[in-house]
């Protein structure tokens, strides 16, 4: 290959990569957003992805509609569905070794996979034409629309996120709890309802990000495992407490990605497990931690 | 707790694990003698036999459950069939066929576990299965201890060299999926008069798709094809784009591509998206493509797109038709290469059964009467409704256990009616039916 | 002081977090057989000093020498060994351990049989007086006097040479503080030990030193025997309060 | 004078772990109390059990005339109690507007947030000049101050405050105890503190309360102990 | 050893040879017997990183497929029999974990991002092995006998296990009551407060690594054995996953408590595959799922808890 022609190849990846990171930052914001708040570890975040996923395939194929209308029906489900989780779930865990946490939501993965393994069966499921399905031609580059679109939402929704939590009453009120639980109740805040609500708030980014993904691919039972490790790389990268450190981690992850591919799609994934090694030993609380 | 243990219960402990440890092995080594073999002969001579229990292991759970299930549903519609319609295997006086399902689950370890109880417990003497080839190895090693018939629908070529007495195998094996994608291509490059330097080879990179498509890759090589990249990826990649992206730059006159499901799907997605389009995609043992499910999710993504096929669903014969039929009537959905598989690997286990009644109708379920029964099959589409299954319509097992008449058909998803609908286009196109090539507007 | 008697020397030892300087220019000796009182308001640095000379922080600048010996920067476990026991200012319960498990595991610093160190943790145990049917108690199920003692005990049982006691007698009531004294007493004329004892309070050190050090936002402000100490007008308004200006 | 709060032979403690015995005690209001004790002598514990943070065993919390004791500290926040707990605690990753903000939690009125806020500032001039920095880069006594402005935010009645002085210069110092009195004369704030600048602080106070070991050793107006014996036992050893 | 341990496991013996016996005319639950032993194995391997040591460690997989690899490659490329080969994959297993350990101790990594750092291990080597060995499933030669730890029949093979899973029991004891083992629990219980008792914390916690790593990469040619081939797929971070939850479940530190999760949970997940695997896909494993929240919210001090209260119950 040409000088000119590796060029073009490392930008094109490069771009690949940036797209699919802002979608990480997606996935793996709602996972950031309760760990940072109740200090759950959540393995079952994948999987709740999954099960949204096939949500929004359900009411795509039944009103035959777009997979970003059918997400936005599919937001207030999610939300309860998170209300219930919580409470059922996660609430009698919270503050427990991590280890029961672990179980546990490893045991909802397990649910949820053979809950849509039962009644979806293993086929992909997937909505056939989606509106954003071209690509454009710019150059000697490739844009595809679902990505730039699923970038495009993933950046208003993180922004969103991040003025929700900067300027709204709830917002402010999950970020006293991340930083300072105790401190938080003396302010009058009801700590087991902002759980409840951020744990709610994290489905509907779930949701928001399979509604993108539905845009893209498809579902299967086991699609939720491609997102977990993923997730927890990018909040590992950008520490917790802030939305833009996210969304900056989750690019670097899917750069990385994106160029592990020009070696081997094979091993992409090992290239971005020892990025993550080498965080964890030299940046232990991540690039972009406040604190 | 605190003070020093007395030494007497150490000694007490020791005595009783030895002394335990030696009475079980003295009694094993006792029994084991006469039971090193526990011969499975469930169906003493002479006695009137009232059914043939045959077992059947797939993965009905875990990710590779789609064909799974689909294989046990098929193989209850054929033993009904030949149960109900065909009343039995004759030569042994009208014995209906039963089947025991065990699930192999998602690891080898599971469907060793899996062919052992069948073995154990309802002493089958054969079993059908496991679609994933290292379960099927796995199994293999079982059945083979125990003198079992081992009939698979997996695929990879490596089961048959394994020096296995008692393995068949009627499917076409992977590499010839990988042949024929290219020998399909290249036979309509030669017929629409269209020529073929360069081709990209992608494959999900299991042991299937690798060795389908080293098949592929030296059927190229002997085509005088230049294989500008071979590039593989794991079944579960959710980004097709850097890949896709890397075709393009390429731009290869052909792509053959041996994806496994969902991957197909997102390949063909991307590739539309990103505007890839050679003179021709062709896919080999590539469910993704033309699988029902995955049109019905990649929608006209696909179109155009081929795939190498264990079964020819539209073969043109009288059984071939009622089975479609019947699969659809009692599933809802047309039958997919795991079925066929089934198919007309059921009515071999049937013809050979007859076989084994005729040979030796004193002990016909010995694992090497039955051996010798296989191997004297040789079936065409005039003799037996297993060839009229068949895509070659000629079984016959070489003493590996393969079948030496293998092959494949291709299917292409077109437009019909208005409905992408996979149809036969090769070797003979089915009714009403041309190939479409190469890929219009290319 | 002749130097071979100083067990303890911390010389300009200056400590930072963020913006806030805990130990500030911190000098003090310690000489053998001694036991000197460490008080101090509370947030006056005492414990950073201890975590300082143990080896839990490194301090920014400054150096401290243990026996003669510069131990700037040595891990924990290292300083342990060279003969440097400490106790917490808060109890940091072992829920899962016994009592005797506990002060094991202290004496296994010295031996690598287990047995021997049983031994040791026994004698440990019986010379601070803690009644044998609480041994096999874990340490979930034990009060706070017997929490203290554990502590003491564990640190006693690594055969320091310098014990360093962080508010051992916080939240005890006071029969428990003087029989505490007692024990100390009595561990430290039965071991040879020296000890530096941090306090809040001054009574409680009253009884055991007859040196006291105080330090005051990180900075050493008065030293000399207890009663001298205690009127020193600096020392009173540091713990009472401020004077306006 | 109306009584603020009560409790009436309070138990209390963690888990197993009692730390507080009969502890009886009242404030009124208008009034500065101050309970010093040493180390350990459960101090902050009280404050935690007012709170609601702590096992209740026996014994009643009784703020404006109703048994609070069940509830929890949310709640007890909303009944217009609050504390400035010890350390701070305030939010590192939030603003300084943000921690004020925060503390106006459960005012929905958004013109009444801003007219606290303009009170809060201008009472801690500080505070606005630093009002976009994050508080994590604060200094101690801005800290501080945006601990006890925080705690305003939430408009409370009665205002418990934790170990104030705790690691801060006496200058600094000196100017919180200023602030401490300002806002009891000037905006008539209810406060129980407590203190080990003993001095200082029952000097502002009406009255005090000695606790050691869990128990209430002594109690009186606040001249009166400072020259109490007893007390200098308690933190010396004359 | 105390006269109730040494009991115990001559009962747990005792009681496991004579199962063994029972069903040895049953392949079948002969192999599920030796799967289960060999399960039991693995977990109380783990039990020294996770039960003593307090370290979530979720690569056991990567080191059991390493060590089996390594042993099965030693035998077909250099002829080096597995009976003298199980000693050096366990060495590289060890090698492995130390390297690793070594920076991930020393810069204090803990918790959930230890956790999470050993289960990209797992997926780290899955991916190198494919990418170098590539798909394929390497089968081990046609030989038999003890040399090569692969015996004829299932209860030779299960004899093997079990006399495995004794060892690995033993030296959970003899660890418990040694040295290492008061520094390990200390460990758990507060790093600082050992390391200021004289624990080298980081050394401790490597040894405690190196040995869990190394039993467990030498017991791995046993599963190669019974897969009687290998390939990238035996570095299976679902294993290495459900290898602590049994852990876990056992309740942390609890050797019988662990090795009864592992006999009950995997002996259940095979009754549940096999009754109802093949009726309702997933079926099984979900009911796992449930099973396993069930006991992570109702009893999360294990089944060691449970156990704790029938003795209490008994006693009185």
């Amino acid at each position: 290959m040409s000088v000119g022609g590796l060029l073009v190849a490392v930008l094109q990846q490069v771009i690949d990569g940036v797209f699919l990171g802002l979608f990480y930052a997606i996935v793996a914001s709602g996972l950031a957003l309760i760990f940072g708040v109740m200090d759950i570890i959540n393995f079952a975040h994948g999987d709740l992805v999954m099960i949204s996923a096939y949500f929004v395939w359900l009411i795509s194929t039944y009103l035959n509609i777009d997979p970003l209308l059918s997400m936005l029906l599919v937001l207030p489900v999610l939300f309860v569905l998170g209300l219930a989780i919580q409470k059922g779930l996660i609430n009698p865990v919270l503050g427990k070794e991590p280890l029961i946490q672990i179980a546990v939501t490893v045991g909802l993965g397990f649910v949820l996979q053979n809950i849509a393994l039962g009644y979806f069966k293993a086929e992909p499921r997937g909505y056939p034409n989606p509106v954003f399905s071209e690509g454009l031609s710019i150059g000697p580059f490739v844009i595809y629309e679902s990505k730039l679109l699923s970038a495009a939402v993933s950046v208003l929704v993180l922004f969103l996120l991040d003025q929700f939590l900067s300027r709204t009453r709830l917002g402010l009120a999950m970020r006293a709890v991340t930083d300072d639980r105790s401190s938080a109740m003396l302010m009058g805040i009801n700590v087991e309802r902002v759980y409840l609500l951020t744990f709610a708030i994290g489905m509907v980014l779930v949701g928001v990000a399979s509604g993108l993904w539905m845009e893209m691919g498809q579902v299967w039972p086991y699609l939720g495992t491609s997102f977990s490790l993923v997730s927890w790389v990018a909040v590992a990268l950008a520490g917790l407490g802030s939305i833009r450190g996210l969304a900056v981690s989750a690019v670097i992850i899917g750069i990385a990605e994106s160029m592990g591919s020009l070696i081997s799609p094979s091993v992409k994934m090992a290239v971005v497990y020892l990025i993550f090694f080498f965080i964890l030993w030299f940046k232990p609380r991540g690039f972009f931690a406040k604190r | 707790m605190a003070s020093k243990p007395s030494r007497t219960p150490l000694i007490i402990a020791i005595v009783v694990i030895v002394a335990i440890v030696a009475a079980a092995l003295g009694y094993y080594i006792y029994t084991s003698k006469p039971a090193a073999t526990p011969s499975p002969s469930p169906t003493p001579t002479k006695v009137k036999i009232e059914k043939v229990v045959i077992g059947v292991v797939q993965p009905l759970t875990g990710p590779y459950a789609i064909f799974g299930r689909e294989a046990v549903d098929a193989a209850r519609l054929v033993v009904d069939i030949i149960n109900n319609e065909l009343g039995g295997v004759r030569s042994l006086g009208g014995a209906k066929l039963d089947i025991v399902v065990e699930d192999a689950g998602t690891s080898p370890e599971s469907a060793r576990l899996a062919a052992e109880k069948l073995i154990s417990q309802y002493h089958v003497p054969i079993i059908y299965g496991a679609y994933i080839s290292r379960f099927t190895m796995a199994m293999g090693t079982v059945t083979e201890q125990n003198k079992v018939i081992l009939v698979t629908d997996a695929l990879v070529d490596d089961l048959a060299n394994q020096g296995w007495m008692y393995f068949f195998r009627v499917a076409p094996r992977a590499s010839a999926h990988g042949v024929s994608a290219v020998d399909f291509v290249m036979d309509m490059a030669k017929k629409y008069n269209v020529t073929i330097r360069t081709a990209v080879i992608i494959n999900e990179d299991s042991v299937f798709g690798t060795t389908v498509s080293n098949g592929a890759h030296l059927q190229l090589v002997k085509y005088g094809v230049e294989v500008s990249s071979h590039i593989t990826y794991p079944y579960d990649i959710t980004d097709m784009s850097p890949i896709i992206d890397q075709i393009k730059r390429l731009n290869p006159d052909i792509i053959i591509a041996v994806p496994y499901f969902s991957d197909g799907v997102l390949f063909a997605k991307t590739a539309k998206a990103a505007g890839l389009n050679p003179k021709f995609i062709a896919g080999a043992g590539a469910c993704g493509f033309t699988d029902p499910d995955s049109i019905k999710a990649a929608g006209d993504a696909v179109l155009y797109y081929t795939n190498t096929y264990s079964y020819n669903p539209a073969k043109p014969t009288e059984w071939n038709s009622k089975l479609v039929s019947e699969f659809m009537r009692r599933y809802g959905k047309m039958p997919t290469e795991a079925a066929g598989e089934v198919f007309y690997s059921f009515f071999t286990i049937y013809e050979a059964l007859e076989k084994a009644g005729q040979m030796f109708p004193d002990d016909p379920l010995n694992p090497d009467h039955l051996r010798q029964a296989f191997l004297s099959l040789d079936l065409n589409e005039s003799n037996s409704i297993a060839a009229q299954l068949y895509p070659t319509g000629r079984i016959k097992f070489a003493p590996n256990g393969e079948n030496l008449y293998a092959g494949t058909a291709v299917l292409q998803v077109q437009l019909i009616n208005g409905t992408l609908t996979p149809v036969v286009v090769w070797p003979q196109p089915q009714e009403g039916v041309q190939p479409v090539f190469p890929r219009p507007g290319s | 002081m002749s130097a071979p008697d100083v067990v303890l020397r911390v010389e300009n030892v200056t400590k930072r977090f963020g913006g806030v300087v805990a130990l500030n220019d911190v000098t003090l000796s310690v000489g053998r057989g001694e036991i000197v009182g460490l008080i101090g308001p509370n947030g006056s640095g005492k414990t950073t000093l201890f975590n300082c000379i143990t080896g839990v922080y490194k301090p920014d600048k400054g150096r401290v020498f243990f026996m003669g010996r510069d131990i700037t920067g040595l891990q924990p476990h290292e300083v342990a060994k060279l003969g440097i026991a400490r106790t917490w200012q808060k109890v940091r319960p072992f829920r899962n351990l016994t009592v005797l498990e506990a002060v094991t595991t202290g004496a296994l610093l010295r031996t690598d049989s287990v047995e021997e160190a049983r031994k040791t943790a026994v004698e440990v145990l019986e010379l601070i007086g803690l009644p044998r049917e609480e041994w096999g108690r874990l340490g979930s199920e034990i009060t706070l006097m017997e929490h203290k003692l554990v502590d003491l005990a564990r640190a006693l049982a690594t055969g320091p040479k310098l014990l360093l006691l962080d508010e051992i007698a916080a939240g005890l009531r006071p029969h428990e503080q003087e029989r505490l004294a007692e024990v100390i007493k009595k561990v430290w004329s039965d071991r040879g030990l020296t000890i530096v004892v941090v306090e809040h309070v001054m009574r409680f050190v009253m009884s055991l030193s007859k040196r006291v050090v105080v330090l005051h936002e990180g900075r050493v402000i008065a030293e000399g025997p207890p009663e001298e100490v205690a009127s020193n007008p600096r020392v009173i308004e540091a713990y009472l309060g401020i004077k306006p200006v | 004078m109306t009584r603020l709060l009560e409790l009436r032979r309070v138990n209390a403690g963690y888990g197993e772990f009692k730390v507080l015995h009969d502890v009886s005690l009242y404030v009124d209001k208008g009034e500065i109390v101050a309970v010093v004790g040493p180390n350990g002598a459960g101090k902050t514990t009280l404050l935690r059990t007012i709170m609601g943070y702590t096992t209740l065993y026996s014994g009643s919390v009784v703020f404006k005339s109703a048994d609070i004791s069940g509830k929890r500290v949310h709640e007890r926040v909303a009944l217009g109690l609050t504390m400035v707990p010890e350390g701070r605690g305030i939010f590192p990753n939030l603003t300084v507007e943000e921690n004020l903000l925060a503390g106006a939690y459960l005012e929905r009125d958004k013109s009444k947030v801003r007219e606290r806020l303009e009170l809060v500032y201008s009472i801690f001039p500080r505070l606005k000049e630093r009002r976009g920095q994050l508080a994590g880069s604060l200094s101690g006594g801005e800290a501080q101050m945006l601990a006890l402005g925080r705690g305003l935010m939430t408009s409370p009645e009665l205002l418990l405050v934790d170990e104030m002085s705790l690691g801060l210069a006496p200058k600094v110092v000196l100017a919180l105890f200023d602030l401490v009195v300002k806002l009891n004369k000037e905006y008539g704030l209810t406060m129980l503190v407590v203190e080990q600048h003993v001095k200082n602080a029952l000097e502002i106070s009406s009255r005090g309360y000695v606790l050691e070991n869990g128990r209430v050793v002594l109690e009186g107006d606040g001249r009166s102990l400072l020259s109490n014996e007893m007390l200098k036992k308690a933190y010396l050893i004359y | 050893m105390t006269r109730s341990t040494l009991l115990s496991i001559a009962l747990f013996q005792a009681a496991l040879l004579a199962v063994g016996f029972l069903v040895s005319g049953n392949n079948y639950y002969m192999l599920l017997l030796t799967q289960v032993a060999l399960f039991a194995a693995f977990v109380a391997a783990w039990n020294i990183i996770g039960g003593l040591t307090g370290q979530l460690d979720l690569a056991s997989s990567a080191y059991m497929a390493l060590g089996g690899i390594v042993t099965s490659l030693l035998w077909m490329r250099l002829g080096l029999p597995p009976v003298v080969g199980v000693w050096v994959g366990g060495a590289v297993a060890a090698g492995l974990a130390v390297l690793i350990g070594i920076p991930t101790f020393r810069f204090g990594v803990r918790e959930v991002w230890y956790a999470l750092m050993t289960a990209s291990l797992v997926v780290i080597l899955n991916n190198l092995f494919r990418y170098f060995m590539g798909p394929w499933d390497f089968y081990l030669p046609n030989k038999w006998g003890w040399l090569y730890l692969r015996p004829r029949t299932y209860f030779e093979l299960f004899i093997i296990v079990d006399v495995v899973l004794l060892a690995v029991i033993l030296v959970n004891i003899y660890i418990s009551g040694s040295k290492i083992g008061y520094y390990l629990r200390n460990i758990k219980e507060d790093e600082l407060v050992s390391e200021a008792v004289g624990v080298d914390t980081r050394l401790y916690k490597l040894i405690a690594l190196a040995i869990y790593s190394f039993i467990t990469g030498a017991a791995g040619f046993l599963q190669v054995v019974i897969y009687s081939s290998f390939s990238y797929r035996l570095f299976d971070a679902g294993l290495a996953i459900s290898i602590a939850i049994m852990g876990i479940i056992g309740g942390l530190g609890s050797i019988s408590g662990a090795i009864a999760a592992a006999v009950v949970f995997r002996a259940l997940g095979e009754y549940l595959r096999s009754t109802l695997g093949g009726v309702i896909p997933g079926l099984d494993l979900l009911l796992y799922g449930v099973a396993l929240i069930v006991v992570g919210i109702l009893k999360p001090e294990g089944l060691a808890g449970l156990f704790n209260q029938l003795r209490r119950w008994w006693r009185k």
